[in-house]
């Protein structure tokens, strides 16, 4: 079975993500891909449009404070109770984003609609909210199988890609993503699958071969490419491998508060190749 | 052995879910977690408790957007909300305030699931232990969640009430008022009107909110504590540092 | 823990599904529920509006020929390689079924509009197809998001209840479905959730437990009730468990040609409790 | 040795596949389902074939939606549809024939995911093995998938052509018409005119179905065959009584 599939590092999967593209991220505690993130910072990309299903947290603030992101479409931006992300509330009063707010579950129905291809879902709540305002892409509508009842219809997302980091890849390119079927969808509605880091690959398992393991995996068939990045969602957990690293997410927090100390981690921590070379 | 100011919310919450058969709760959460937790601890009916970031306690498997679907479905009773601003109409802001959106002075993370789930869910508890004219405000800045309007919008759910570190405020849906039922032990009626500037209806009966009893104390310092710590080890750190 | 969900036999459940009822059964090699079938002929069920996921086989021949069905709604009638489904022949020519013809895709669109409880989902293809034409339900609208594209709209479904058979429940009722994610899009579809047969309950499994298990799982929130019915699937196979008993299957094909000979099998295979009493 | 009617069946089929990257195969269909294994057995690059009715061959695992989904997503290259009847359009009919729907005098499963794969699959094999005037109609008594019409539907997908067990047809969607480019040995063109009852257009250069060399027939007996007694072991058994 050819390996075609498997790339060299982090760095090759950020090679694969061109300005300007459309990218769906996960929540922190998921499964982030941080060493594709850092990896897509050092290659500078630009212009990004964030997805976040259905939120996001540290990498959206850094890859927000590298200005790599044009345009930001999530439910909310947190650290939970790691801190403030201060990149993201500088860029959006300094008007430096495109802000789409939604809702968790309108995220969910657009990318479920992705999924589809339909050009758009209909989806309850929402009317009356301020979201809707500042939504020109959301369109209400009567429905047209009731009398009275006004309905919000949300355009379908489909991101460029899905950028995950997940425990392993079994021999054929399967992914195992445990019950996490946000990666599933993620890389069921994006155009070109997913770009996917891995802890390891497992050249024994196949996950597809029987009925309990195959729930569990994200199949091949969506998966545009993968690489081995061990400690891949550092500073950030994966459920199972490694817990967070509290202190250097802390530690962050208080570094991005401002520009300067923000400028500080981005040498420290994403761009030592560059300090090396120097 | 007196109730702590968490373990009475505790003790509220799960006097507020006994009769559910299903609770969800949100991120960043332990309070309401553990409410749940003591409401099916002590349920004789069975309950499914879903707390978000908890492995064991979990109902679900599809995916973040099951929470959605499940409410959409009548499949969960009882959901939490809070707010940075919350006003007497029951709307509440989780986005931000101060200056023109998106530039506001003060920015929140955002809606999260609210602008579906406090219509969906027939009984939303609003939560927010912060109980200050800065919280609980005349008109929000922004809705991220507009409360019960009569404006023809589908809409089976709704809030219950407002519970803070000062009282309980049920809300009246037709009314579109919050009405002060109970006060919490050490604070009294005049604090919770300084303390708040929407206008709201004081019931006849007001009263103190009821403590938990010592067999109520000690479920929640031991099972519940050891149960809530497993999603929250530092809250349980920090509120039972004997206990746990 | 409460064990209230686990009833005595098939025929508990199948005294849980009233006349009239909309029933979301799914397809012949899937799991499907013929002993309750049987225990739901024995009680003389009327009025079924059958709901195929996406389609079936002999499990609504059966209900068809014993009278239990007044709508069925499918993407196809098929008894495989094992035969001709006579009945439902013979009950489209009589007049006797309320036929709504559809396709899978549009079956389980709806099942996932209901699953939201939207109202309604847009869904590509089928303009053109004479389906449409007998469909008065569907509709057809312009797609709002874009200039001179026609699309179809689907009214959700929602089952009053999902029925079918799995391999085993776990101590609290979770229910052990592997990848057949038709059964949980069916449960969570149906107002009352799934009515569940068992080959055995097995009291040491906690199936949400692990990452592994839960994702092959239809959790016990959607269960309204199980019972245990060995090889309740009989004569259908069910996947890792037992084959599909061909000789009778052919059998019944050969018997249900013609009414007599159909009446014949309800008396030998259905209704043995009622010959032992006479 | 020389191929038999199935063999060079699977072997046109997989030449037909040769530069697809996803193959999906549905329910009843061992011939398509040997072609697609025979097609990836000698891919070059990376394949994704799924069997419907295979554990084995299968790169799904969401339930039946998925194809349905995957195809809509552009991720399903290949896809087979049969017809109780065909006509000269493409249309295909799944349900039904003679006398008014749904009373008719002949009654098939129904149209499974014709109606929508028909529009959505780049590349639909249209495979009937059964060529007769019965089934080669000259207008469907129900269309359950209509061929392509330029009525401004959505379709990227469509029709590329129709073997039997006679010929390999393709399909010009723009002009909506078949043209017979092969005859399979042992048959002929008048043959074919004579068990045809829609108009089709012949090639210039028509000529025999090229059949399977030692390689590919050795390929089909071994490997392919073992393979797709998976979930067909009938087939097998019938086909390749010495083989398998």
């Amino acid at each position: 079975m050819s390996q075609d599939w498997l790339l060299g590092s982090a760095e090759d999967i950020a090679a694969r993500i061109p300005d300007g593209a459309k990218l769906a991220i996960g929540v922190d505690n998921i499964g982030v891909a941080m060493e594709t993130t850092r990896a897509m910072i050092r290659r500078g990309v630009r212009d990004l449009h964030l997805v976040c299903v259905p939120m996001a947290g540290l990498q959206a603030d850094l890859l927000i404070g590298a200005g790599c992101v044009a345009t930001l479409e999530t439910s909310a931006i947190t650290f939970g109770e790691y801190g403030v992300p201060y990149r993201f509330h500088d860029a959006l009063k300094h008007g430096a984003l495109k802000m789409m707010d939604a809702t968790c579950p309108a995220i969910y129905a657009a990318m479920e609609a992705g999924r589809k291809d339909i050009p758009f879902v209909p989806l309850r709540g929402l009317l009356g909210s301020d979201l809707v305002v500042h939504r020109p892409d959301w369109k209400t509508i009567d429905n047209p199988f009731a009398k009275d009842d006004p309905i919000l219809l949300l355009p379908a997302i489909r991101p460029d890609v899905a950028l995950i980091h997940a425990p392993y890849a079994d021999r054929d390119g399967n992914i195992f993503i445990g019950r996490r079927r946000d990666f599933a969808l993620m890389a069921q509605a994006a155009r070109n699958g997913a770009l996917v880091t891995v802890e390891e690959v497992r050249g024994d398992v196949d996950l597809m071969a029987s009925e309990e393991t195959a729930a569990a995996a994200l199949p091949a068939i969506y998966v545009e490419a993968a690489a081995i990045a061990r400690r891949g969602a550092w500073p950030l957990g994966l459920d199972g491998s490694y817990d967070i690293d509290e202190a250097h997410f802390r530690r962050y927090g208080e570094l991005a508060r401002t520009a300067d100390g923000f400028a500080r981690y981005l040498d420290e921590f994403v761009h030592p190749r560059k300090q090396a070379a120097e | 052995m007196s109730a702590s100011r968490q373990e009475l919310l505790i003790h509220t919450i799960a006097g507020l879910l006994k009769d559910c058969r299903s609770i969800a709760v949100g991120a960043s959460s332990p309070i309401p977690g553990a409410g749940a937790l003591l409401a099916k601890h002590r349920a004789r009916q069975r309950m499914f408790v879903t707390i978000l970031g908890s492995r064991r306690h979990n109902a679900m498997n599809s995916g973040g957007v099951e929470l959605f679907d499940m409410a959409a479905q009548g499949r969960v009773d009882a959901f939490f909300l809070g707010g940075g601003q919350i006003d007497g109409q029951a709307n509440i802001n989780l986005v931000g305030a101060g200056g023109a959106y998106p530039q506001t002075a003060v920015r929140w993370p955002g809606s999260f699931g609210s602008a579906y789930l406090y219509y969906l869910v027939p009984n939303v508890i609003l939560f927010r232990e912060e109980h200050t004219r800065r919280v609980m405000v005349p008109k929000v800045d922004f809705v991220s969640a507009p409360g019960p309007r009569g404006d023809g919008v589908y809409r089976p759910g709704g809030p219950v009430g407002l519970l803070t570190d000062l009282c309980w405020f049920s809300f009246d849906k037709e009314r579109r008022r919050f009405t002060l039922q109970t006060v919490h032990p050490g604070h009294g009626v005049e604090e919770v009107r300084d303390n708040t500037a929407f206008d709201f209806d004081t019931s006849p009966t007001v009263g103190p909110t009821p403590a938990p009893d010592v067999e109520a104390l000690a479920a929640i310092r031991g099972p519940i504590a050891r149960q809530i710590g497993e999603a929250y080890p530092r809250f349980v750190r920090q509120v039972f540092p004997d206990d746990a």
